[in-house]
């Protein structure tokens, strides 16, 4: 069986320091994964290489094949009909992530376009907006057609980050990569976005790489995970195994350090 | 996240090469203008030679149309720009920081008033004012045109420092710093004032060649300096009268402004990096 | 699995924009005040300055040797008799009313010989910034793009070179080359018909146009290159790039837009340089524009002459300056909204 | 009470109002934490307690003063009573000092009499931070390190309370628990006075807590009663919220 994404010996470096270094795994179609690690720990340059969207100053060795393609190596125009067909990514910071200038409704509107250029030769008019509110609508977000005539800085947070995931969700993309996607977040809304985000992806299917730093978040969404640090794979597991007995002492650490957050608040959570 | 560190890293090889050849440049002119309060190759007022001389062993540039080595004027010329620069500046920054500390901190409205008016200042023409002044002041005298272009440099500067300094008070150091019982005045000395120098000096740097330039302009205008104090824009003014059979005399004081400015900003460049303690990291 | 809304969503098809109008209105208002108030300022500024010119303004109006009542003769003609605050108020209204007065010297109105200026300075201003921005759009674009190769590099440090180099000597430099030496251009003057003859106009035109072109290119490719750099660095293009647009149509699509907005009111800034700069390139040229009928007012001591193009000079760049702040707002967004608070 | 809110209210003019009517008060010895989200006037707060901004109604009183920011001798006493810890490592030092004269700031402005250095280097100590820190810079170190620093400024002149504003937020898990214990040890001869959003933190170190909404206190007391029976909804949101570790 093949994967949809196969990471081997990923080595990321520029002007002689290694960010990650030997770095190997792979996602299943349909898969959740998850990556764990603190700051500089490498989790999202690993994430930016698979997209093949580091900069140019920044060397990737090693092999990263997606969706039968490799990545490495591969010029930027083969590499355009990958992303936003094979991944889609959900970026930390929503507020920057959209185009300050343009309403939401058209910068949902610009991947779907995209989508039904590549599907069919001629979309039906109208096609195009009457996607933008559908999404709208999937992402939970009220009044699909005010939002879609506002301006990013017009809507909430959340509300922003809804509009990011149903941008990633236009390109209906076999693998969602979420990077740090709640971490802007306050809690009550980063439950919502966490639910939310679940529930489309097993809805559509997709295979799930969600990066994060915090463990309890990433717990709820994935069923493997693999702890980073410094750029160095550490562990690799189901969130069960691990969370239970962590084979490196770092990730003790970490599993200790949230258990006894969690302890503090007492049982009445979920 | 990750990768924004490393947009940081810089190669510093490159700053302290900007450092030497701004020093050199800066230094030489410095040396030079020194130079001519003691000895010029020539006696700058009077006939050393023929008339337009092309360039010899005896004078390095030629001679202007009266026969006066061209080196010499060249050199003085030097010191007028050292002059003017140093001058308008230090009337921009002392003027400028001034202001611009004292609308960071005043209240909404007298700032917003004071933004404003800096803003309707700043788009009055520098050049346009320095004219205006050099003509209103009984002869045309250097002073007036270091006054008239030290006022249009502290508007900016003073625009500036109200943004730099609004950026500062913002931080939590500023909170901590007041709440350790530091007084305002105090809070200025120890953290706004050594946070927005660098900045600062790059623009002190920028506003120095701008008024070489300007007051070169306005020599060539005919409203700089009266002819004792040769300046590199009149230089240059008599010389395009004669640029068919001499092309060497406007050529040469250009060459010694832009390397002067150029050096003024490379040598701003580079310091900033010098001393900045936090240089390499950006947060 | 989808639930369809039944109305369609057609962009700009509902207004919500219609509420932010007042808001905008508001905004062009109070943008205007403040002009009206710059013009106040600079109207003061002015006659302060002017007032300090040496001598009687009266003077001008005398022979040598003139009478004790042939000087209050000439004073209560030119209004150097009354009191400071009514000359103030004298001058206002006669701005406001674009009575600039009479030349002491042509005894023309000041009005119409500027008028006559301005058909020079204007077309050699807009054309030299014109082929300003021609030059250092695509330049700045490419030096901030293509940053890690040898041309990038070479672009901007040499616009680092055009800032310091002052605009007469390029002009002068401009001269030994292309009239002394290639004979290409004429090394100075101006048709005596003027626009009558567009050929010969633009002919003399073309050196100090391009002098002005490159000159203000040096300086508004640094602007351009970091408002690039920017866009580039920003994460809405990674946003766009990580869902499939090309770099080209993530460029275009938000990239331009974006870039506009800090370029806008730089663009404002550096048109009214160049109108400013224009002043120095006539007099390399010996065009017969505003800035040569400034010198040649200070030298004879014409103060409606130099009183007129001052303050004209000052007009225009506060509209221009105007004109930018409301483009500015018209591209973004954000600022129309911020429109309402208090000034920032 | 060490320090007492009654109804106070704080509001920039003509726009929203950012606290209504917030009563509460900390007992001395005690550590409350002021939980809230994004708008939830804690910072605000905040800078009211700091003494930084006045209400626009009602009273905040420290022992039985009322706290008056245009009161210079009060505030000298109260600038020495009461110290800020802030959420960003990186704001909250000045980059261009060396870390001796970010401690010694407090000990300097309230013309605190004594050997300076040694009453940094026993800050030092307690915050486990080495004695040679004295002469480097802030950006020679880690965020966790630079917040011990900030914890060094803001008890080296012995003051009563310590407000932290987000304290630990911005720091990694790993570093978190270790700062997070710092506080802990703090806490037990000082007052502390621990704003943040988060409930885990706050839990695990708080003894009373302060639930805020939209500027308003929804409720309060007993850390351990509140998590065990949250009686408004917002808190039972609040709490639901939290992603725990898997069974």
């Amino acid at each position: 069986m093949s994967a949809l994404l196969s990471v081997q010996g990923l080595t990321v470096s520029t002007g002689g320091k290694t960010l990650v270094s030997d770095l190997s795994f792979s996602i299943g179609s349909g898969e959740r994964m998850g990556l764990i690690g603190e700051s500089g720990s490498g989790k999202s340059m690993t994430a930016m290489a698979v997209t093949g969207l580091l900069p140019a100053n920044i060397s990737v060795a090693g092999s990263i094949v997606l969706d039968g393609q490799e990545v490495v190596g591969t010029d930027d125009k083969h590499l355009n009909r990958l992303r936003g067909v094979a991944t889609a990514v959900v970026f930390q910071e929503p507020l920057t992530a959209l185009d300050p200038l343009m309403k939401i409704g058209k910068q949902i509107g610009e991947p779907v376009r995209r989508r039904l250029a590549r599907e069919q030769a001629h979309a039906p008019r109208g096609a195009v907006e009457r996607e933008v509110l559908d999404l709208l609508d999937k992402v939970a977000l009220p009044q699909p057609e005010r939002i879609a005539n506002a301006y990013p800085h017009e809507v909430s947070g959340g509300q922003r980050q809804r509009v990011a995931i149903a941008m990633a969700l236009a390109c209906r993309p076999k693998l969602l990569i979420a990077d740090e996607p709640t971490t802007a977040l306050d809690v009550t809304t980063q439950a919502e976005i966490l639910k939310l985000l679940d529930g489309l992806v097993r809805e559509t299917g997709m295979a799930l790489l969600f990066i994060s730093h915090d463990l309890p978040v990433v717990a709820q969404v994935v069923e493997r995970v693999m702890v980073l640090r410094d750029g160095v794979a550490l562990e690799e597991g189901t969130v069960g195994d691990m969370f239970a007995n962590p084979a490196h002492d770092y990730t003790q650490t970490l599993v200790d350090a949230a258990r006894m957050f969690d302890e503090a608040l007492g049982r009445t959570g979920s | 996240m990750t990768a924004l560190d490393l947009s940081a890293d810089r190669p510093s090889r490159r700053h302290s090469l900007a450092l030497s050849i701004g020093l050199a440049l800066v230094g030489l002119n410095v040396a030079v203008a020194i130079l001519t309060l003691f000895w010029t190759p020539y006696d700058p007022l009077n006939a050393s030679g023929g008339r337009l001389e092309a360039p010899s062993l005896l004078h390095w540039v030629g001679t202007d149309r009266l026969g006066r080595d061209y080196l010499t004027q060249i050199m003085i010329g030097a010191r007028t720009a050292l002059i003017v620069g140093t001058g308008a500046v230090a009337i921009g920054a002392s003027i400028g920081v001034t202001l611009g500390i004292l609308a960071a901190f005043a209240t909404r409205l007298l700032d917003d008033v004071m933004a404003a008016t800096l803003d309707i200042l700043i788009a009055f023409p520098t050049l346009l004012l320095a004219m205006l002044v050099v003509a209103a002041s009984d002869s045309a005298s250097l002073w007036s045109a270091i006054l008239a272009l030290g006022l249009a440099i502290s508007a900016i500067v003073a625009r500036l420092t109200r943004i730099l300094a609004k950026r500062v008070l913002r931080q939590d150091y500023i909170i901590a710093s007041r709440t350790s019982g530091t007084s305002w005045p105090g809070v200025v000395v120890r953290h706004v004032l050594p946070n927005i120098w660098p900045t600062l000096s790059v623009n002190f740097a920028l506003q120095f060649g701008l008024a070489v330039i300007a007051e070169a302009s306005l020599s060539y205008l005919g409203l700089g300096a009266p002819p004792p104090n040769a300046s590199w824009g009149r230089l240059l003014q008599e010389a395009q009268g004669t640029v068919y059979t001499a092309p060497v005399g406007a050529i040469a004081p250009g060459i010694a402004l832009v390397a002067l400015v150029i050096g003024m900003n490379l040598l701003a460049d580079g310091l900033r990096d010098v001393g900045d303690p936090t240089r390499g990291r950006s947060r | 699995m989808f639930l369809c809304k039944s109305q369609h969503y057609r962009p700009r098809a509902s207004r919500p924009s219609d509420e932010r109008n007042p808001a905008i209105l508001a905004y062009i208002l109070r943008r205007f005040a403040i002009l009206i108030l710059s013009l106040l300022i600079a109207a003061v500024v002015l006659f302060v300055l002017l007032r300090l010119l040496p001598g009687d303004p009266a003077n001008a109006l005398l022979s040598v040797g003139a009478d004790q009542q042939q000087i209050e003769a000439a004073r209560e003609q030119v209004g150097s008799n009354l009191p400071l605050w009514e000359q103030f108020l004298r001058f206002v209204g006669s701005l406001a009313r674009f009575d600039l007065g009479t030349s002491f010297v042509s005894g023309k109105p000041v009005v119409e010989e500027i008028a006559t200026r301005l058909t020079v300075t204007v077309p050699l201003a807009l054309l030299g910034f014109a082929l300003a921005v021609a030059i250092a759009v695509p330049l700045g674009i490419l030096s901030a793009v293509k940053a890690n190769r040898w041309y990038g590099a070479a672009i901007s440090t040499i616009s680092q070179l055009g800032i310091a180099i002052p605009v007469f000597w390029v002009g002068i430099l401009l001269v030994t080359v292309f009239a002394v030496n290639l004979r290409l251009f004429p090394s100075g003057g101006y048709p005596r018909r003027g626009w009558q003859n567009e050929g010969q106009v633009l002919y003399a035109l073309a050196l100090p146009v391009l002098t002005i072109g490159l000159v203000m290119a040096a300086s508004l490719i640094r602007y351009i290159r970091s408002a690039t750099q920017d866009v580039l660095g920003s994460d809405y293009l990674r946003t766009a790039r990580a869902l499939g647009a090309s770099y080209s149509q993530a460029l275009i699509r938000h990239g331009i837009r974006n870039g506009a907005v800090p370029i806008v009111s730089i663009l404002g800034i550096e048109l009214a340089t160049t109108l400013l700069g224009a002043v120095v390139v006539e007099r390399v040229f010996a065009l017969p524009g505003l800035g040569s009928m400034l010198l040649l007012a200070i030298e004879q001591r014409d103060y409606p002459n130099v009183q007129g193009v001052l303050f004209i000079s000052t007009l225009l760049v506060l509209l221009i300056g105007f004109a930018a702040d409301l483009l500015q707002r018209v591209i973004d967004p954000r600022l129309r909204e911020r429109a309402t608070g208090a000034a920032a | 009470m060490m320090l007492d809110l009654q109804n106070v209210n704080f509001g920039y003019a003509r726009h929203r109002k950012v606290l209504t009517d917030v009563s509460f008060s900390v007992r001395a010895g005690a550590s409350v934490g002021l939980v809230g989200e994004s708008g939830s006037g804690k910072t605000t707060l905040l800078r009211l307690l700091l003494g930084l901004e006045r209400p626009t109604s009602g009273t905040i009183r420290f022992g039985d003063e009322t706290l008056d920011p245009a009161d210079s001798a009060f505030m000298r006493r109260y600038r020495r009573a009461v110290q800020p810890v802030f959420q960003d490592p990186y704001s909250s030092l000045d980059p261009r000092q060396k870390v001796l004269d970010i401690i010694a700031e407090p000990l300097q402005s309230l013309r605190i009499a004594g050997p300076r250095k040694d009453a940094v280097a026993q800050a030092l100590e307690s915050v486990g931070l080495p004695l040679d820190a004295m002469q480097r810079y802030p950006h020679e170190f880690s965020g966790g390190q630079r917040q011990r620093i900030a914890i060094a400024r803001a008890i080296v002149a012995r003051p009563q309370i310590i407000l932290a504003d987000e304290a630990v937020s911005a720091l990694d898990l790993s570093t978190r628990i270790r700062i997070v214990d710092l506080f802990k040890t703090l806490s037990a001869t000082l007052t502390l006075v621990f704003v943040s959003h988060d409930l885990g933190v706050v839990a695990s170190l708080c003894e009373e807590m302060v639930i805020l909404e939209k500027g308003q206190v929804v409720e309060s007391g007993k850390t351990r009663d509140i998590l065990a029976a949250p009686q408004h909804p917002y808190t039972q949101r609040l709490l639901a919220s939290i992603p725990r570790m898997p069974a």
